[in-house]
């Protein structure tokens, strides 16, 4: 039982990082390649103030406007630079977030923030985790159906012809930015209180790539096949767990034949099959 | 004295981003992808050099059969991989080629093993070689060399010959280059065959450098090439090399300057996001 | 209504727009015109905020909007289109439209977060599209129709903005005979209705047929400006077109 | 070979899996995770080589009370979100004790659930201090990073005499508690640091260091990492004309270290358990058969995940098992316990304390130098 509750709380977390991805690459077309930094200043922000003494959900607060204030940072960033380069500045944020936290003494550095109070019994971490990722689920189907939502797609398919009608371009970024990585703040702190420690390990690169994975496998943009996606990469590996040493080629193998034979996704695979585009 | 070796120990690196680098930017000036699976081809060099040279003795045999097998699996991934999704928006490219990165890297590991493996006979590795009381090794010295050479041949090509003319024109406008007749397939062709070539090259002497060749040894360097391609103005060749050289300077300097605060990598990419809130278009890339 | 003073910028060296004057006053139709390289899209440029000019000052109903940024103009209601059409493409003409309607809501991200009644911008997103005769198209992706379509959407776009100043850069471009005579006549109504109009335009002789008022640039400089006929007939403006045009041949 | 040795581990698996009804009647099932894929794997494949051989020397003598002992080992790539629903699954299969063969992450992330469901928990070889102090059912066999890194600041110190030394430290978990262990005690042995210098787990050049120690100038280097960097570092270091004594870890304690640094690998010394010379008789055994039984010598991870299987087949033995509880008391109890890193006793926060090998490279082969044993420098902390 245990198992799948833990199976079922990182599915949670999973589903939380891969919507809040999908809402500033899919909704608003901001490619991100160092989504894992945000996840990572979440939790390292949470674990400090937990640490300090402060009740989880006011620390898993904090870790939210930490990790959504660098998202503002990074979303100026993405004010000056477009497409390409955009991705390799964020990638570059990543390994910038890395390298510092691996230095800071005051963060743990490399031995990382250990003996994270941990208020929640399993049965609370998974409720807390899906909690959250429906949360963040109703929030990605609000924001599609809203203004916000017709605005990111004007931003995302032409960022002139958006200014020309009155669109804030600059503003809509800078929120999608906001939104995103404070959700992914979110996640940080969940993770930060269950696992009751946080390494720089956990947030490196290929947990950025693994983020992205889950999105682009769903399907960018379709928030039900990102859910897909993200429930599905998470139980592959644990799906797979006996044929333990081909895991990984496995894993890299199926992001490969996904983009080439169905570059949309589940969420494209779906509309070819059945002609309905999901939501 | 201690500036001067820094300086000259960044510029080896330097030579080895080149290396890399310049084929990274070949690739997107063409086609707008990010190549991150080039690690692949440069890791894939490093394996068949070694073997070859373990098994043969011989080194240049080893270089030749690195750049064949490189020059071969390159584009090999152009033509079964990227070609079909050329009209997808960018990053359906980027994420097949990490894919792929990731499943070659374990690939290797399963074929060669975790730990790696090393030169039997390796003596540029331990050869020291002084010259007023800087020391090197006789690889970095071959590096600087090789990148010397094969970025020259690499120039000569694109401006002195048929091949290199038409990969410009294509490079600055595929249609028109086709209406003129020239084979944007075989260009492109071409183009990754060298790009694959100078990686699988860059291989060999990274893997003589560190006389260790292991299933990973392609990713950072790659991801740094993605950083200097973009640094020195995506597409731009004369920019990349200028932004390989620089930020081997910046990552020798930054270690020791900036060592309390920033990892290698870490200086490396905040460098280019300086450079880039500064220039959005990069070191040499035209504003837009 | 539109005041440009003293505009002026250079690239590499080159002066492109040098000292340029201009007024639009309101309810007037105006057309800018001028040969090839004589700074039309540049002056436009400076004008609706693109580019930043290096010297002089633009002004809108008044005020100083040299330094404010474009979609803050077309708030204001100084609204642009595209030479080249630039659709959303992956929405439906109507969903293009709409977004342009809800501009209110649109404004600022926190209140379009908010909102998510589509019926009133849905209602006046179809009838421009009617007005404009694309209606039954309304449906269909941007991608997947015809270039008349589109430039029309794109009017219909910027007109669900009820702009006060509309700038359409080159708008005629691209289209046969009729349709371009048909989307000049249009434009006129426009006019008609109430929009001021600034119309940037190769086709001298819609131009010359619709305008109040044209205004040349050559060597980006204002060459000429008065009734159209007249200017038409300076022969300093003909010399300046035949010279270029010469010069192409 | 490694595609032989990974097909061994699937039909191991196999095998495991379709028998695991039957099969638990009679064995007795030892949850073990190592990264087997990812960056980590050179050293989760020794780890899963270390155990395999403990678990077939044991059975080879007679098994625990008769029964067999049966690895059931999984994939935790170095993660610590891969960890955790894992050790969640060892506990759901009803599985009596763990070993782990991996990093600190995974092994922290792992630590607290066994823990709580009161499973008895061996870490192998991971270093970070807080594993034990999850709780009372978590043990571990290696030395500590610090212990280790004041052994070595005695090596430096007080056996070679040289007192002004250069630390160049791994930027993990692991160099950064060697390097405060051999702060910690530096003064106490007359050492003065000239400087610090620090790299990443991913560098494999060297040249900035390598200058600015020539700058320093020291009388000796302490350098900490893996055999992956180490080997290039110390090359470079020789080849950049620095000729003062090396002194490494058990991070070098592999025959691989000495394949890339050939020559200059010649005198380096490092600090481990694994004595080469030794004549205590578990380690001759453990030398002698990895090498018969997998055709390379033995490394210091192996040596660690052997002797956590040791611990774990001794606990079982003295505590029966079904009980975790009697397990650990069991384990917890263990005095003078003769196994491939030495003898080992376990203190009351599970940590362990065995005397220090300092280990030379000689002909290309680890020959030994000293032992250090002292219990009260070399004492792991107790809380």
């Amino acid at each position: 039982m245990d198992y799948y509750l833990s199976v079922a709380t990182f599915a949670g977390l999973n589903v939380i990082l891969a919507l809040s991805l999908n809402l500033i690459s899919g909704f608003c077309g901001q490619v991100s390649l160092g989504h894992a930094a945000f996840y990572g200043l979440g939790a390292y922000a949470a674990a400090l103030c937990s640490v300090a003494g402060l009740p989880m959900g006011v620390s898993v607060a904090v870790g939210m406007l930490v990790a959504g204030g660098f998202g503002i940072v990074t979303g100026f960033a993405a004010l000056r630079v477009r497409e390409d380069f955009l991705a390799i500045v964020t990638m570059g944020v990543g390994f910038l977030f890395l390298g510092a936290v691996r230095k800071q003494a005051w963060l743990g550095a490399e031995m990382g923030i250990a003996k994270i109070p941990s208020p929640l019994d399993k049965w609370g971490y998974a409720a807390l985790a899906i909690g959250g990722a429906v949360a963040v689920l109703l929030l990605s189907l609000h924001v599609r159906r809203s203004w916000m939502g017709r605005a990111f797609g004007a931003v995302a398919q032409d960022e002139d012809a958006a200014r020309s009608i009155g669109v804030d371009v600059s503003g809509y970024k800078i929120a999608a930015f906001f939104i995103g990585t404070a959700a992914a703040g979110l996640a940080g702190g969940i993770y930060a209180h269950m696992t009751q420690l946080v390494v720089p390990d956990a947030f490196n690169f290929v947990q950025s790539v693994t983020i992205l994975a889950m999105v682009v496998v769903g399907g960018i943009g379709s928030t039900l096949g990102v859910v897909a996606g993200a429930v599905l990469l998470t139980l592959m590996p644990e799906m797979f767990r006996f044929i333990n040493d081909y895991k990984l080629l496995v894993y890299g193998g199926l992001l490969l034949l996904v983009m080439r034979f169905s570059p949309e996704g589940l969420a494209g695979l779906v509309h070819r099959v059945t002609g309905r585009r999901l939501a | 004295m201690f500036y001067l070796e820094l300086l000259l120990v960044g510029l080896v690196w330097g030579c080895t981003y080149a290396m890399m680098a310049l084929g990274l930017t070949l690739v997107y000036g063409l086609l707008r992808i990010l190549h991150v699976a080039q690690a692949t081809v440069f890791t894939l060099g490093a394996y068949v050099g070694l073997l070859v040279a373990n098994h043969t003795g011989s080194l240049a045999g080893a270089f030749v059969a690195a750049a064949l097998a490189a020059g071969l699996l390159g584009p090999l991934v152009y033509r079964f991989i990227y070609r079909p999704i050329l009209d997808k928006p960018p990053f359906v490219a980027l994420v097949a080629s990490i894919g792929l990165l990731i499943a070659m890297e374990d690939g290797f590991r399963l074929l060669f093993g975790p730990y790696g493996l090393s030169f039997a006979k390796n003596t540029w590795f331990t050869t020291a070689v002084g010259f007023g009381g800087l020391s090197l090794n006789l690889v970095q010295v071959w590096i600087a060399v090789a990148a010397v050479v094969l970025l020259s041949l690499f120039a000569l090509f694109a401006t002195r010959t048929r091949a290199g003319v038409a990969w410009r024109a294509t490079v600055s406008d595929p249609s028109i280059a086709e209406s003129f007749g020239v084979g944007v397939s075989g260009v492109r062709h071409t183009s990754f065959f060298i790009a694959s070539v100078l990686a699988g090259v860059a291989g060999v002497l990274v893997g003589l450098l560190n006389n260790l060749v292991e299933p990973g040894m392609g990713s950072v360097i790659s991801y740094k090439g993605l950083a200097i391609i973009v640094l020195g103005g995506l597409g731009n060749v004369p920019g990349t090399l200028l932004a390989s050289l620089l930020l081997g300077v910046v990552e020798s300097f930054g270690t020791v300057y900036l060592g309390k605060l920033l990892d290698r990598d870490a200086i490396a990419f905040l460098f280019l996001i300086l450079v880039l809130m500064i220039r959005p278009q990069g070191l040499l890339g035209k504003a837009r | 209504m539109l005041e440009g003073v003293g505009l002026g910028i250079a690239f590499g060296g080159v002066r492109a727009v040098n000292g340029v004057n201009l007024r639009v006053e309101r309810g007037e139709l105006a057309g800018l015109i001028g040969p090839n390289g004589a700074g039309k899209t540049t002056l436009l440029r400076l004008l609706t905020g693109v580019l930043a000019p290096e010297a002089g000052s633009v002004r809108f109903e008044g005020k100083d909007v040299t330094r404010v940024p474009i979609h803050r103009r077309a708030q204001l209601g100084f609204v642009l289109t595209h030479q080249i059409v630039r659709p959303f493409r992956e929405m439906t003409l109507l969903e293009n439209v709409m977004v342009a309607a809800a501009s209110e809501v649109t404004r600022r991200p926190w209140r379009a977060l908010a909102s998510v009644e589509v019926w009133p911008a849905r209602q006046r997103a179809l009838a421009l599209l009617e007005r404009l005769g694309i209606a039954d198209a309304a449906d269909k992706p941007a991608h997947s129709v015809p270039l008349g379509y589109l430039k029309r959407m794109q009017v219909a776009r910027a007109l669900a903005l009820e702009p006060r100043l509309l700038m359409l850069d080159e708008p005629l471009a691209g289209l046969n005979y009729t349709e371009a005579a048909r989307f000049a006549d249009l434009i006129v109504q426009l006019n008609a209705e109430g929009t001021t109009i600034v119309l940037v335009e190769h086709n001298l002789g819609e131009v010359t047929r619709i305008a109040g008022r044209l205004l040349v640039l050559h060597n980006g400089a204002i060459l000429a400006e008065g009734e159209p006929r007249e200017v038409m007939a300076r022969k300093d403006v003909r010399d300046a077109y035949l010279g270029v045009q010469a010069a192409h041949a | 070979m490694s595609i032989k040795s990974s097909s061994r581990l699937i039909f191991t698996a196999l095998v495991a899996a379709a028998f695991a009804a039957p099969a638990a009647a009679q064995n007795i099932r030892i949850g073990f995770h190592a990264p087997l894929t990812g960056f980590a794997a050179a050293d989760g494949k020794s780890a899963v080589q270390g155990a395999e051989l403990a678990v077939e020397q044991i059975n080879a003598a007679g098994g625990v009370n008769g029964r067999r002992l049966e690895l059931v080992i999984q994939d935790d790539q170095a993660r610590p979100d891969q960890a955790l629903p894992l050790a969640n699954k060892f506990i759901g299969d009803g599985l009596r004790v763990v070993v782990s063969g991996s990093y600190s992450g995974p092994t922290r992330a792992a630590a607290g659930v066994f823990h709580q469901a009161k499973v008895p928990y061996v870490s192998a070889y991971a270093i970070h201090p807080d594993i034990t102090r999850a709780g009372n059912y978590v043990f571990r066999t290696s030395f500590m990073g610090e212990v280790q890194g004041r052994a070595a600041a005695k090596l430096i110190g007080d056996n070679l005499k040289k007192k002004k030394v250069t630390l160049v430290t791994l930027n993990n978990d692991f160099g950064q508690a060697l390097s405060a262990g051999f702060k910690e005690v530096a003064g106490r042995f007359g050492i003065q640091i000239a400087a610090e210098h620090t790299y990443a787990m991913g560098d494999r050049q060297f040249g900035s260091i390598v200058a600015s120690v020539k700058k320093d100038d020291p009388e000796a280097l302490y350098v900490s990492g893996y055999f992956f960097n180490g080997g290039p570092l110390v090359a470079q270091l020789r080849a950049g004309g620095v000729t003062v004594p090396i002194i490494g870890t058990e991070g070098f304690d592999t025959h691989n270290f000495i394949a890339i640094a050939k020559d200059a690998a010649e005198g380096v010394m490092i600090t481990t358990s694994l004595d080469r010379d030794s004549s205590a008789a578990p380690m001759r055994r453990f030398i002698a058969d990895f090498e018969t039984k997998f055709k390379v010598p033995a490394d210091m991870v192996a040596a660690s995940t052997h002797t956590a299987l040791y611990v774990v087949a001794e606990g079982l033995r003295r505590g029966g098992v079904d009980d975790g509880a009697r397990i650990r008391a069991a384990i917890s109890g263990l005095k003078d316990f003769e196994v491939a890193t030495g003898r080992i006793s376990f203190n009351e926060l599970g940590e362990v304390y065995k005397a220090a090998q300092i280990q030379v490279i000689r002909g290309g082969k680890f020959r030994h130098f000293a032992t250090i044993d002292d219990p009260v420098l070399l004492a792991p902390p107790t809380k």
